[in-house]
């Protein structure tokens, strides 16, 4: 039982990592939703599907791309690789955009009750993925290979492939630009600030609406970048990619406790090696059951996360 | 003397760093009205969330005759005897006035889910009394005539009275009230402290927070002073007017030192 | 726009019992008769009149009504309520083909597995805040659906097949017509309707209104609010389990895939549709959700999309659904009206 | 600089919260507004500063009815509050807090050392504090804080409600000679409180509230005195 997880130890860490790194890319867009609204964005998988979606889309259409082609050479394929990625950063942003304004603004100015805009959220997640399912027929998409998937280097035997080191490197530097952008530039501290205390937020100066919206954006961007990441490894995407993912994702945001994005960085990485360790332990179709249950544990154990409010600096 | 009902023990409560109460002591004796009074934050709705379970004493008990009940749920603790207002009305707005009522009396009522279901005498009968001591109460309190409107569209001074009487449909031993003449008009206060007396008379011992005073000198027979989180006085009102300390904890010390 | 509900309630004070009763007959007996009303304009293009009214519309009436006592009555947002119908059908299916038990003798035992998964789910959820509450039944009704998918010894993606029909009473429950499949779930219907009608004026009703309103207030007037919880959740999933039961023993045949969570937000539109909260509006709700999509072939392909549209329309333009709950107030003789006492 | 309620009514849900006050604030002056718990007051300064809506009557501000302004607008046009339990964001810095104060003023790097060091002279401890969490601080310096945040937007009216509430007497003291201070470098204020005997003190014109109305208004000195204000918060028989 334990033997593929002995044998393959390093192969399945750095697996395990880059996944994480793409768990931590969407946890993002719910903590920094929850972070200034309190509320968790139930359409944000549906905005990682569409991400995932937008690079299939220009690599296929655009690019041209096909796994009968010869891969693009490196600079090309650097350009490729980096109109993909923003295609898929801006997709989700803009949906996300979207998403706040038709499934929570108007809600947020006229009621109390927590329950409405977390019913208007799941709508419009399943008008989303029901729009591309029926433009897609409900079809898997493959995706063309855009990263070449060779080896690097070996390390203890295991090969350190190119996908995985290029989702691991980008998704660090993103995860450090936000990360620097919430803490020092100017509307980053409004967003703490909303977070904080919205009525104070609103004497100083800073306009709610605007920094909800923005808050929606940039996690929107993060969300889309992971659904580029995605493609790369693993190749196709469905309409109903985003439930297992997103609940993942959640999964990592509550780990590190929701709200918080250094607590979500945490969770993302712990949660991709956690569920790939289990993989191969008990089986890969038992991952969703394995999140499910850390997710519950989690929960009633350690509410706020396992740095809790210990790290509130760096809360959103 | 008549005996002690509700006793406060070294009670003491700190939120992170912050002592909101610290080492208070406060008997509250069988039938009296003791009114609970000290300026902004000195920690007077701390007490009475103290009371009722809402939080957790850091040190100290809470003792209802001689039972100790802080660490007990907050539903117990109502089935136990205690009820209380609050603050910022927290009526359950879509119900009706009657309705807001009887869910305070179910709390003595023993039918559950299947009793119910099954519509049995014993609920059917509950059912009934439930309804008839809800309508007494809301007479009581001279409200009954908005019976069947709903809480939300009550005018402002029933939505308040109205939370008394669903704390009284608990049967409670002891009725904590939470400012409840916040935002009343002078003739309003007036009915109030008379109603206050009156269910005092009816044999409820009552805990009271309030700011105004002509409304707590009329009626108390006690008052206890709490300023930052610590008692600095508990005596007869007409004493406790007077106290410097309790001046000086209202209207501020006269700054001689600038 | 006119208060449909205000309406009814008037006309029912206003009527004496003999009419209130004729009322009742009438309105059961036209609905009765629907399945007779095949060949009219009501006819469905791709799937049969009378099977439409058992299934999608009497099944969603069915959960509708248990989910809306969960999500309507008591406030808590359950989004894994396929979960509690999967177990009522998979305990009906594993029954139905292994024993010699009839559907009749099956649905007391689904009913309570059904009720005990609400249980198993509740005592350690239900403290958690409503966001988190939403998102852990979210993913429990996926997880249930993954469980039967990877468990070969209940046929694994394949499912069940051969569950028998319920054993006949006098007549016999057929395929090709099945209005008696539809008068047995009427009559489940009308009991779930007597039951929830019943509780909901009594105590048990009175402490989830109170918990959906200010949970605190409630726990601090003595409603043992963790207990009421618990109830409701157990309650709306025995009425799933007894639905799920229902379902396979008509269906013959189940799999994972008749347990998405788009059964879950379809049940939940419905809810919201009809009006969170009123049992009629939650009838109508359903009837409508469940006849549309089956009348109107265009909407067939798009029905989920339709559901998703009608949450989001319905919780931002009019939240309290087509009927919306209790607003009226009897009349009262207003004594010094204007006074602010 | 002059602010004025004409006729304002606010309503919380059905509940009228204030009903139809007058209050007149000038150019340079402490204007006080007393009154006991569920006057009014606070509900006064939200709605001035935009958190809560107007249901009728107008506010000016130097002659502009600024009750449709959002509140996020209202900073810039030179009204700042300190809100009724500091509001201070407890995982900021104490000096991103002040920084906050800023949010919609391009000043130059020299005008914000400028103003920094205006607030740090008003209060040294903050100084000392700049790089601690603004919740670790103790309720006096998180005072301070709310009110040196306010000040960093350069307002031209500054709204402080209930300075001194939980605060030691000396604390209190301190507080409120600062607040003559600011005063007396050209910032108009208007105090709520319920330290009417400090309050009277500083202030030069005074309001009592009572219920959503205003039942007074007079010089703060011959309030001081007043047994009227004695009674409203200690009742009749004090003496």
């Amino acid at each position: 039982m334990f033997d593929t997880l002995i044998h393959q130890f390093w192969s399945l860490t750095f697996s395990g990592i880059a996944l994480g790194f793409i768990y931590v890319l969407i946890a993002m867009g719910y903590t920094m939703v929850y972070g200034v609204l309190r509320m968790i964005n139930f359409a944000n998988s549906e905005i990682f599907m569409v991400g995932a979606f937008a690079t299939v889309m220009v690599s296929k259409y655009v690019f041209k791309l096909s796994n009968d082609a010869i891969p693009p050479s490196s600079f090309k394929l650097f350009f490729v690789i980096l109109c993909c990625l923003l295609a898929s950063m801006l997709a989700s942003a803009l949906l996300a955009f979207l998403v706040e304004l038709v499934a929570y603004r108007h809600l947020r100015n006229r009621t109390t009750n927590r329950i409405a805009p977390l019913i208007s959220a799941i709508g419009i997640g399943i008008v989303i993925s029901e729009i591309v399912r029926i433009l897609t027929g409900a079809r898997t998409q493959f995706s063309p290979n855009i990263i070449p998937k060779k080896a690097l280097a070996t390390f203890q035997g295991a090969e350190i492939r190119l996908d995985n080191t290029i989702t691991i490197i980008a998704g660090l530097i993103l995860f450090i630009i936000l990360d620097r952008f919430i803490k020092y530039s100017r509307l980053g501290k409004g967003i703490r600030a909303v977070s904080m205390d919205e009525d104070s937020a609103k004497l100083m100066g800073v306009n709610l609406n605007r920094v909800i919206s923005l808050t929606f954006i940039i996690g929107g961007l993060m969300t889309g970048a992971a659904g580029f990441f995605y493609v790369n490894v693993y190749e196709n995407v469905k309409f109903n990619m985003g439930f297992s993912l997103g609940l993942a994702a959640f999964t990592a945001a509550v780990i590190g406790g929701i709200g918080n994005i250094r607590g979500a960085f945490f969770g993302g990485i712990s949660l991709g090696l956690v569920e790939i360790y289990a993989s191969a332990i008990i089986g890969t179709q038992w991952k969703p059951v394995t999140v499910f249950i850390i997710l519950v544990l989690i929960l009633l154990f350690k509410p706020n996360g396992i740095f809790g409010e210990a790290v509130q600096k760096t809360r959103v | 003397m008549s005996k002690t009902i509700l006793n406060l023990k070294d009670l003491t409560i700190k939120f992170g760093g912050v002592t909101a109460l610290n080492n208070v002591n406060l008997e509250l004796k069988e039938g009296e009205i003791l009114a609970l009074i000290g300026p902004n934050g000195a920690g007077k709705t701390t007490v009475f969330n103290l009371i009722t379970g809402v939080y957790k004493p850091t040190s100290g008990n809470v003792f209802l005759g001689d039972v100790a009940i802080d660490g007990k749920k907050r539903h117990h603790i109502t089935k136990l005897g205690i009820a209380r207002t609050f603050q910022n009305i927290r009526l359950f707005g879509d119900m009706t006035t009657l309705e807001n009522v009887i869910t305070g009396t179910d709390v003595r009522n023993k039918v559950g889910l299947i009793g119910s279901m099954f519509g049995t005498p014993r609920s059917r009968r509950e059912e009934k009394a439930s309804v008839a001591k809800a309508h007494e109460i809301l007479k009581f309190i001279g409200i009954d005539e908005y019976a069947d409107r709903l809480a939300k569209n009550l005018p402002y001074g029933v939505q308040r009275r109205l939370e008394i009487a669903r704390a009284l449909g608990t049967e409670p031993k002891i009725l904590l009230l939470d400012e409840p003449a916040a935002g009343f008009n002078p003739q309003e206060k007036v009915e109030l402290a008379a109603t206050i007396k009156k269910i005092r008379d009816a044999g409820y011992t009552i805990l009271l927070i309030e700011h105004d005073m002509s409304l707590i000198m009329g009626i108390s027979d006690r008052v206890a002073v709490l300023d930052f989180g610590q008692k600095i006085a508990d005596d007869l009102p007409s004493v406790v007017q007077n106290n410097p300390q309790v001046i000086a904890a209202y209207l501020g010390v006269p700054e001689d030192a600038s | 726009m006119i208060n449909l509900r205000d309406k009814g309630a008037e006309f029912w004070e206003r009527s004496n019992r003999p009419v209130r009763v004729l009322t009742v007959f009438a309105i059961l007996a036209v609905v009765a008769a629907l399945p007779y009303a095949g060949n009219t304009f009501l006819q469905t293009p791709v799937a049969a009149f009378d099977a439409v009214l058992v299934y999608p519309m009497g099944m969603f009436i069915l959960m509708a009504l248990g989910l809306n006592v969960v999500v309507g009555k008591s406030g808590m947002l359950d989004l894994g309520y396929v979960a509690f119908f999967a177990v009522g059908a998979y305990t009906m299916a594993i029954l139905g083909t292994r024993t010699g038990l009839n559907t009749w003798e099956i649905m007391p035992i689904g009913i309570a597995a059904a009720m005990f998964a609400g249980v198993l789910l509740a005592i350690p959820t239900l403290r958690l805040r409503g966001d988190y509450l939403a998102i852990v039944t979210l993913g429990f009704g996926e997880i249930v659906r993954v469980t039967a998918l990877n468990s070969e010894g209940i046929g694994g993606a394949l499912g069940i097949a051969g569950i028998p029909f319920p054993p006949g009473l006098g007549f016999e429950y057929q395929l090709l017509d099945q209005k008696y499949f539809y008068w047995t779930i009427l009559v489940m219907i009308v009991l779930v309707i007597w039951v929830i009608r019943r509780l909901t004026v009594r105590r048990p009703g009175r402490a989830w209104e109170s918990i959906r309103q200010d949970e605190d207030a409630a726990e601090l007037m003595g409603v043992s609010t963790y207990k009421y919880k618990i109830w409701a959740f157990v309650f709306g999933a025995a009425i799933g389990g007894g639905a799920g039961v229902f379902y396979a023993s008509r269906s013959m045949v189940i799999a994972p895939d008749n347990f998405t969570l788009n059964t879950s937000i379809l049940i939940l539109a419905c809810v919201v549709f009809g009006g969170m909260g009123n049992i009629w509006g939650v009838i109508v709700g359903a009837t409508i959700l469940g006849y549309l999509p089956d009348r109107f072939r265009f909407l067939s392909d798009a029905r989920l999309l339709l559901f998703g549209l009608v949450l989001v329309v319905f919780m931002n333009l009019r939240p309290e659904g087509i009927l919306p709950r209790k607003k009226r107030e009897k009349a009262i003789v207003k004594k010094g009206s204007g006074a602010s006492i | 600089m002059r602010l004025e309620l004409k006729d304002l009514h606010v309503h919380y849900g059905k509940i009228e919260a204030i009903k139809g006050i007058s209050v007149v604030v000038n150019q340079g002056e402490i204007v006080t507004l007393i009154g006991a718990n569920g006057a009014g007051k606070t509900t006064t300064l939200k709605t001035i500063s935009g958190l809560r809506k107007v249901s009728s009557g107008q506010i000016l501000f130097d002659g502009q009815d600024i009750s449709t302004v959002p509140a996020h607008e209202r900073v810039d046009l030179g009204i700042s509050q300190a809100p009724e339990g500091r509001g201070i964001f407890p995982g900021m810095t104490v000096l991103e807090n002040l920084e906050m104060g800023k949010f919609n003023r391009k000043d130059r790097k020299s005008e914000m050392d400028e103003d920094l060091d205006k607030v740090y002279t008003l209060f040294p401890r903050l100084k000392e504090r700049a790089s601690q969490a603004g919740g670790t601080l103790s309720g006096g310096e998180q005072q301070m804080l709310a009110i040196g945040r306010a000040l960093m937007a350069r307002p031209k009216v500054l709204l402080l409600d209930e300075p001194s509430m939980g605060l030691a007497p000396q604390m209190i003291a301190n507080i409120f000679r600062i607040i003559t201070e600011i005063n007396k470098t050209g910032v108009t204020i208007l105090l709520v409180e319920q330290n009417a005997q400090q309050a009277l003190q500083r202030a030069h014109r005074a309001y009592i509230l009572e219920t959503g109305n205003v039942v007074k208004e007079a010089k703060a000195s011959d309030l001081l005195n007043d047994p009227a204000v004695r009674e409203a918060y200690l009742g009749t028989g004090a003496h």
